[in-house]
């Protein structure tokens, strides 16, 4: 008698929890955030709900969130690629040199750009190349690899150029970074069509699947047969195209390359993203990641927006995005621990 | 974790149907701001140098003269992809006249190419080569400011001697004009002095001081430097006053009083050029304002401001007119009093 | 690491014989004095196995705030005010973020990510976003206050500034910290065994907090040095300099993953990293090729030292090590 | 006897959440006791230990401390009463040396806010002396062996004060030599009227050392008495709470029923395979269907053998040959290109990705060969395959969908085993397959392994300090001495007695040369 009634109650306990579970899992806490922020901005200004602002966010968006899914796939294998910027910089670097120092009339345009796209493509993975190497083979540790490499790419970037920009591409260059398809901006369909590759490859493929073993467990990878060194390095390799897209992209949108562009601000916000949406090694969606770029360029821009007309307006946003990261931080843990009422069990 | 794919895949769904709807709700539904009056933007550097707050008194000044709305916006350090990205965020924000002084001259071109073609006025200021904008203006034109920096320069040099450049960075168009017209002036005129050659302080003073001190080890017969970034001067003079130098080397170059002040009156610096950038503010928007009110600038036109009254009008390479004033100022200790900025 | 240091300078030395004088070495004890204080306050945090990225933002911080503050209550005395109420201001912005972090169980990298853009948003947007060059009658001039002066024949006077000092200073009551008092060997402690840490008795959110602290603290007195070497105030100093003051600390072998650190071997990294950039002058080598040879030369040093790090007899039956430690 | 008694727990309970981690436990140690306790994985010993630590606060009973009476123990009221725990990792500072690490505990107590240096060395060598003179104080603990760094915890424990000091598993990672030393320490601490609680499953050392044996069984005491009137056999009934069908002689397969040594050609052949300074001139065949054992103490080499064999470590020199053709195996990439699987002595940290679901656990050998022809690999297909293994093995959970720390250590295992079942392997090399695990799980992973062998598919090589085990479930013995293969046994041909004596005797005379060389 008394065991049905406590296993009646055990059983609504249990459904609670799920339920809690599935409402506050990470994506729906993002959205909620993603939302919430929306709607406050819109409530703020008029100006902000406009088809407009809405295709400067996901113009904006698609390079750090390129940034941040390829440091975020670096961190889920349980490394860390600093040097996605600098990656992103050198390889519109080749791309831009290719289009500008080749005689124009050797090939025709089409021909042309889409050599300099695959050469930028090339630089990437070559760059990636060099930080998995460094962490997988050289065994250094990934935050110093990737500072060591992120110097080097921009004194390559900075000693080939001589701190001069390059610029006067063909214009279909400047399509890709300013062009649009049905009213969808050219930068976030690449965004969502990597994404979406990114989550094939991290959640539907072998790849994906060493990846988040390599994360975890790096010996027992080994001892499982998962050639873990190889694919630490695939991993970086791809930080390095998806960089070198966001550099693309950033040729496109600026029409011009320069060793400098973003120093200041990409690494940093890329990290931003990869907190904000909770990866870790061995586990993180890729969902979480673009999810995580949108809220801050929402945020961003609907400062810049709320606050056209003050010249404080960045300043109040670094102040916010600062409240905002600590925020989620600490509501994401409280909410782990109501996700998890019992304390750990004893082992 | 339990059903984290299905979980996921749901998730995804959900985002993308999201973002899908948000941007095609709002053109359906908001329709842009009413206009009031003119809405011009000034987007500068970096919101957090001294002479773009000097010149956010110029704009708040035009704004009350003319009754429009014309506000200052930038990013909290120099920086390409912020300047960009806010520029963009402004075109999105359907402002009227866009004032642009970019950090990168060529990053530029494209957001400033797409806000001409939104039927944005685009004004640009020290950008005497850019592609892309209705008009540029310039307080003067950049190889006279040059010359005239070298000539002040050989005069206090005794016409002889080696001498360094400084340029903000190996990216800034005007600086770069200046520092070549510079030397170009000097290989012509004055043979007994040589250049050592030109570098970058990346509009940083610490950057600048560090260098002038290794310069000065690496090349102990310097007799003068040419500054650009209001700045470097600063830089170098420090550098200079503290190795005891002041009276050996000659330190000629932009900057204003906030900045060089203090050498100025010590001698560490010997002349400070500039313009006001207060005035540039305030005149640049008034292209912007008589644009956006249909009339055109012309040459010789007095612009109703000191230094701007009779305005030069030069088409650069890319065929972009560029408004040119004389307002060019010296400051040296004796008259630095004059100039509260 | 100081023999490789000699190396580095003896090579210069040759091909730059003006590179070898008291002068250039006195250049670069100041050029590099702030960024030891700072490495110093950054060196606790690592020990005990955390990431903090948010110690050049709170030296931005305290030190406009202290400037702004003193100002405006007509202060003129010297550096000594300064100094404290900004190394108080460093504290209290350390103190904030550990008692975050301890009352939630976070790591303090992301954290220190939020505080990195909140500071620097607070002197930008709350104090003033422009430089202040206004400084106290006691200030000014204390950019040339030496205790040893050369006249070096080539460009003048030079010395040794006085702030080293307080790095001396620093640089000694850290040592002591760490060595001679309970809370240091914690610091090691968590660094090398958290858990166990905790079982033996340590409460490692104080631990923490203190290391935190500390790094605020030591930050802000660095700040305040530097901007009195520069002789203006900036909201933004030393943005975009935490990468760097971070691998010296670790090129002077503190582990990212905790647990090892010295006070010497930070000095000596912050001094190394110094001599490596502005070497590069003397040795001819152009601004644009300087980024080059210096991510040159810190790849070669990581792989060397990861290398060096390799063989260790007691481990051989044991798997080869994983060095996969990034956050 | 009243005077001896040191600690009394009386109807001690502990639940977590739903969980029962103790029902009513009561029990009492002597002065200068050693009382060993023992129960399966989850019986509440770990619960025990951190009730007394303090590190838990028991929902009902008391605990008396030579009378002193108290309802909970916090952790400093717990060391100031004298009782210390030996955790199982020895909670000890890998970076710190071995002075401080034995002296740093203690000054946290005396609340002191400085180190005196000179006389933490000075105390820590005197503690450490009684122990083992020949550690070097000044040592980082990281660079000591298993048994040093026990000695150092030791040394740190005695240095505190300690009258009851508590040992998690403390022979787990110690050689038979070192065993054999910590017994003598811990017979030393009980002359001095300390007392002691030995946590152990390894039965044997258990009946060996204790005065006193305390048997766990689903948070219940089920027996304590003393050792000398408990024999393994009614240990084992205690702990399981049934007959097991272990491996024992009588219960056992025929001679006929396990793979009679024949003619036919080795699947596996190594010859003169060294890796100095642990193996040299090892030489052995693998038939199929066989499973042979190669046993030894702890560091005799067997371990690194093993990692040779699957390309983890490289050997010096050697052949080895798979169905007789010669084979390189210079990572483990080739060892699997030659059919190997491996099954790690450290499960957690080498055998299962923590926080990875059951199902993807398995499928970690196969994911190549799980992919469809597009390359994708689809969730569906990767859980019924992890569901097909589950119910082979029967792996107890609710879903494979489970994360895999929610198994116990036994089916954890059974986890591992099945991925190297799914992936095939020729050559399947076990090494130390129920370390940590409770016997009725064992019964259950060494029936496995007789299956496995019986399908004549595969050979096996298990390797063990697990007597019983070894000879219960191996057609072939091989006996590793300090790096050498000392001698070989076909099933039934010796007994455990002789075995453990033959593993012994020699390691405590003979080579002891050859070992310090």
């Amino acid at each position: 008698m008394e065991t049905q009634a406590r296993r009646t109650k055990d059983k609504i306990f249990l459904v609670f929890v799920m339920f809690k579970r599935l409402l506050l899992t990470h994506e729906v806490l993002l959205l909620t955030a993603l939302g919430i922020s929306i709607l406050c901005f819109g409530l703020l200004t008029n100006r902000f709900l406009t088809y407009r602002t809405f295709s400067v966010i996901a113009t904006q968006c698609a390079e750090i969130g390129l940034m941040g899914l390829g440091m975020g796939l670096t961190i889920m294998v349980g490394g860390v690629d600093l040097s996605v910027n600098d990656t992103a910089n050198l390889s519109a670097l080749v791309a831009g040199l290719f289009l500008t120092r080749l005689p124009k009339d050797l090939l025709s345009t089409g021909v042309h750009v889409l050599i300099s796209v695959l050469l930028a493509l090339c630089t990437g993975i070559l760059c990636g190349y060099l930080n998995g190497f460094l962490v997988a083979y050289l065994q250094v540790p990934p935050i110093l690899a990737s500072l060591g490499t992120l110097t080097l790419f921009r004194g390559i970037s900075a000693a080939v150029t001589g701190g001069t920009r390059i610029a006067g591409f063909p214009r279909s260059i400047s399509f890709i970074g300013r062009g649009s398809v049905l009213g969808v901006p050219i930068p976030f369909l690449i965004l969502i069509g990597s994404g979406l590759l990114m989550h094939l490859i991290v959640n539907h493929s072998a790849l994906g699947y060493k990846i988040r073993y390599v994360g975890t467990s790096i010996r027992t990878a080994r001892l499982s047969g998962i050639k873990d060194k190889s694919t630490i390095v695939i991993t970086y390799i791809i930080s390095g195209l998806l960089s070198s897209i966001a550099g693309i992209i950033i040729m496109g949108r600026t029409g011009s390359v320069a060793y400098e562009y973003g120093t200041q601000t990409y690494v940093l916000v890329a990290r931003a993203i990869v907190s904000l949406a909770a990866v870790s090694s061995g586990s993180g969606t890729v969902a979480n990641l673009v999810l995580a770029a949108l809220i801050l360029q929402v945020l961003s821009t609907g400062f810049y927006g709320t606050m056209m007309t003050s010249s404080r307006a960045s300043f109040f946003k670094d102040i916010f995005w600062g409240i905002f990261m600590i925020a989620i931080l600490i509501f994401e843990q409280v909410i782990k621990r109501a996700r998890r009422p019992q304390p750990k069990k004893a082992r | 974790m339990e059903g984290k794919s299905r979980q996921s895949k749901v998730m995804l769904a959900i985002v993308l149907v999201f973002i899908v709807a948000l941007l095609l709700i709002p053109s359906f539904g908001v329709a842009a701001a009413k206009k009031r009056d003119f809405t011009i933007g000034v987007v500068v550097k970096s919101v957090a140098f001294n002479w773009f707050k000097r010149m956010e008194e110029g704009i708040k000044k035009f704004a009350e003269d003319y009754g429009v709305t014309a506000f200052m916006q930038g990013p909290p350090i120099a920086d390409s992809a912020q300047q960009i990205a806010i520029i963009e965020q402004l075109i999105a924000q359907g402002v009227d006249a866009l004032v642009i002084v970019p950090y990168g001259v060529k990053e530029h071109e494209m957001v400033q190419k797409e806000a001409m073609d939104r039927g944005i006025i685009v004004i640009t200021h020290e950008a005497a080569r850019t592609k892309y904008a209705h008009f540029d203006v310039e307080a003067f034109i950049n190889e006279e400011y040059g010359a005239e920096m070298m000539r002040q320069l050989a005069a206090r040099m005794g016409y002889k001697g080696e001498y360094v450049q400084f340029v903000g960075s190996y990216t800034n168009d005007s600086h770069n004009q200046w520092q070549d017209a510079a030397r170009a002036y000097q290989e012509a005129n004055y043979p007994e002095m040589k250049c050592i050659g030109k570098f970058e302080t990346k509009e940083d003073q610490a950057i600048g001081y560090n260098i002038m001190k290794d310069l000065l080890k690496k090349y102990p017969n310097i007799r003068g430097v040419l500054g650009s970034a209001a700045g470097d001067v600063v830089a170098a003079g420090r550098a200079i006053e503290e190795a005891g130098l002041s009276d050996k080397i000659a330190v000629v170059g932009t900057s204003i009083v906030s900045y060089a002040g203090e050498l100025l009156r010590t001698g560490a610096v010997d002349l400070a050029m500039c313009w006001d950038p207060a005035l540039a503010g305030y005149v640049s928007c008034l292209v912007a304002y008589k644009l956006l009110n249909g009339e055109s600038i012309t040459e010789g036109m007095d612009l109703g401001v000191e230094g701007y009254n009779n305005i030069k009008i030069i088409k650069n390479e890319h065929g972009v007119p560029v408004i040119y004033g004389q307002g060019w100022i010296l400051i040296d200790a004796s008259n630095m009093d004059k100039y509260n900025f | 690491m100081g023999i490789l240091l000699l190396v580095i300078c003896a090579v210069v030395g040759v091909f730059s014989p003006s590179f070898i004088s008291f002068a250039t070495l006195f250049e670069m004890v100041r050029g590099s004095l702030a960024f030891a204080i700072m490495g110093l306050g950054v060196l606790p945090v690592l020990i005990a196995g955390e990431v903090n990225l948010s110690f050049c933002s709170v030296a931005a911080f305290s030190a406009f705030a202290t400037h702004h503050l003193l100002l405006r209550l007509g202060y003129q005395g010297g550096i000594g005010m300064y100094l404290i109420l900004s190394g108080l201001m460093g504290s209290l912005a350390g103190w904030v973020m550990g008692v975050i972090v301890t009352r939630f169980k976070l790591r303090v990298f992301p954290v220190s990510l939020g505080f990195w853009m909140f500071w620097y948003g607070m002197n930008l947007f709350v104090i003033s976003p422009i430089i202040n060059f206004t400084l106290p009658p006691g200030l000014v001039g204390y950019y040339s206050r030496y205790i040893v002066t050369v006249q070096d024949p080539v460009i003048g006077v030079s010395g040794l500034h006085e702030a080293i000092i307080y790095l001396l200073a620093m640089a000694l009551l850290m040592w002591f910290f760490l060595r001679y008092t309970m809370m240091g060997r914690g610091l090691y402690a968590v660094g090398g065994n958290r858990e166990v840490a905790v079982r033996i008795g340590y409460n490692v959110g104080k631990i923490l907090t203190i290391a935190l602290v500390l790094s605020g603290a030591l930050s802000g007195i660095a700040g305040v040095i530097q901007c009195s070497f520069y002789r203006y105030f900036t909201p933004t100093l030393f943005r975009g300099q935490e990468l760097s003051v971070l691998t010296a600390v670790v090129i002077g072998g503190a582990s990212l993953e905790g647990g090892r650190g010295s006070v010497l071997g930070t000095i000596l990294g912050v001094f190394f990293i110094q001599v490596v950039t502005r070497s590069l002058v003397y040795l001819g080598v152009k601004g644009e090729y300087q980024q080059f040879v210096l991510g040159l030369m810190l790849i070669i040093f990581f792989v060397a030292s990861s290398i060096k790090r390799k063989p260790r007899p007691e481990k051989m039956a044991k798997l080869e090590e994983d060095t996969q430690g990034g956050r | 006897m009243q005077n001896d008694e040191f600690l009394k727990v009386e109807n001690v309970h502990k639940r977590f959440g739903g969980v029962i981690a103790l029902n009513g436990v009561s029990f009492q140690v002597n002065k200068g006791e050693i009382v060993g306790l023992v129960g399966e994985n989850g019986s509440g010993k770990s619960t025990t230990i951190k009730i007394l630590a303090g590190v838990y606060e028991p929902d009902e009973g008391d605990i008396y401390i030579e009378g002193r009476h108290y309802k909970r123990l916090t952790p400093i009221e717990s060391i100031k009463e004298g009782i210390h725990v030996i955790y199982q990792d020895f909670s000890l500072f890998p970076n710190l040396t071995v002075a401080e690490n034995i002296a740093l505990p203690v000054f946290i107590d005396e609340g002191k806010k400085f180190i005196n240096w000179r006389e933490a060395y000075r105390v820590a060598k005197e503690t450490l002396h009684r122990i083992n003179p020949n550690i070097r104080l000044n040592a980082e603990v990281g660079t000591l062996s298993a048994s040093e760094r026990q000695m150092v915890a030791i040394a740190a424990a005695l240095f505190h004060g300690a009258r009851f000091i508590i040992m998690d598993e403390p022979t787990t990672a110690l050689t038979r030599r070192e065993v054999e030393t910590l017994f003598q320490i811990i017979r030393q601490l009980k002359s001095r009227g300390v007392s002691i609680l030995f946590v152990s499953h390894k039965l044997q050392e258990v009946k060996e050392i204790a005065d006193r044996i305390i048997i766990y069984r689903d948070g219940r005491k089920v027996l304590d008495r003393v050792a000398s009137e408990v024999d393994i056999k009614t240990m084992e009934i205690h702990m399981t709470g049934r007959e097991i069908s272990t491996l024992e002689r009588d219960e056992r397969r025929s001679p006929q029923q396990s793979k009679q040594p024949s003619d036919e050609p080795f699947l596996l052949e190594v010859r003169n395979l060294t890796l100095l300074p642990h193996f040299q001139d090892v030489s052995f065949g693998l038939r199929y269907g066989e499973v042979l054992g190669i046993v030894g103490l702890v560091g005799a080499g067997q371990r690194e053998l093993a990692l040779s064999l699957f390309g983890v470590l490289k050997p010096q020199g050697g052949e080895i040959f798979v169905e007789g053709r010669k084979v390189q195996i210079s990572d483990v990439q080739d060892a699997l290109k030659v059919g190997m699987g491996y099954l790690p002595e450290d499960r957690i940290n080498e055998g299962i990705f923590l926080g990875q679901s059951i199902a993807n656990n398995i499928i970690a050998t196969v994911i190549d060969r799980l992919r469809s022809k597009l390359g994708f690999i689809k969730r569906l297909k990767v859980e019924k395959f992890g569901e097909k293994y589950v119910r082979e093995l029967n792996i107890k959970t609710p879903s494979v969908k489970s994360l895999v720390e929610t198994l116990s250590g036994g089916n954890q295992q059974r986890v591992v085993l099945a991925k190297w079942i799914a992936y095939g392997p020729k050559i399947l090399i076990l090494n130390g397959p129920t370390v940590g695990i409770d016997v009725g799980s064992k019964a259950e992973i060494h029936k496995l392994i007789r299956k496995l062998a019986s399908e004549d598919k595969l050979g096996i090589i298990l390797i063990s300090d697990d007597i019983p085990e070894v000879l219960g479930v191996c057609d072939r013995i091989v006996l590793m001495k300090n790096g050498k293969l000392a001698a070989e046994y076909k099933y039934g041909e010796i007994d455990e007695d002789t075995l453990y004596l033959k593993m012994i005797e020699e390691t405590n005379c003979g080579s002891v040369a050859a070992l310090e060389k």
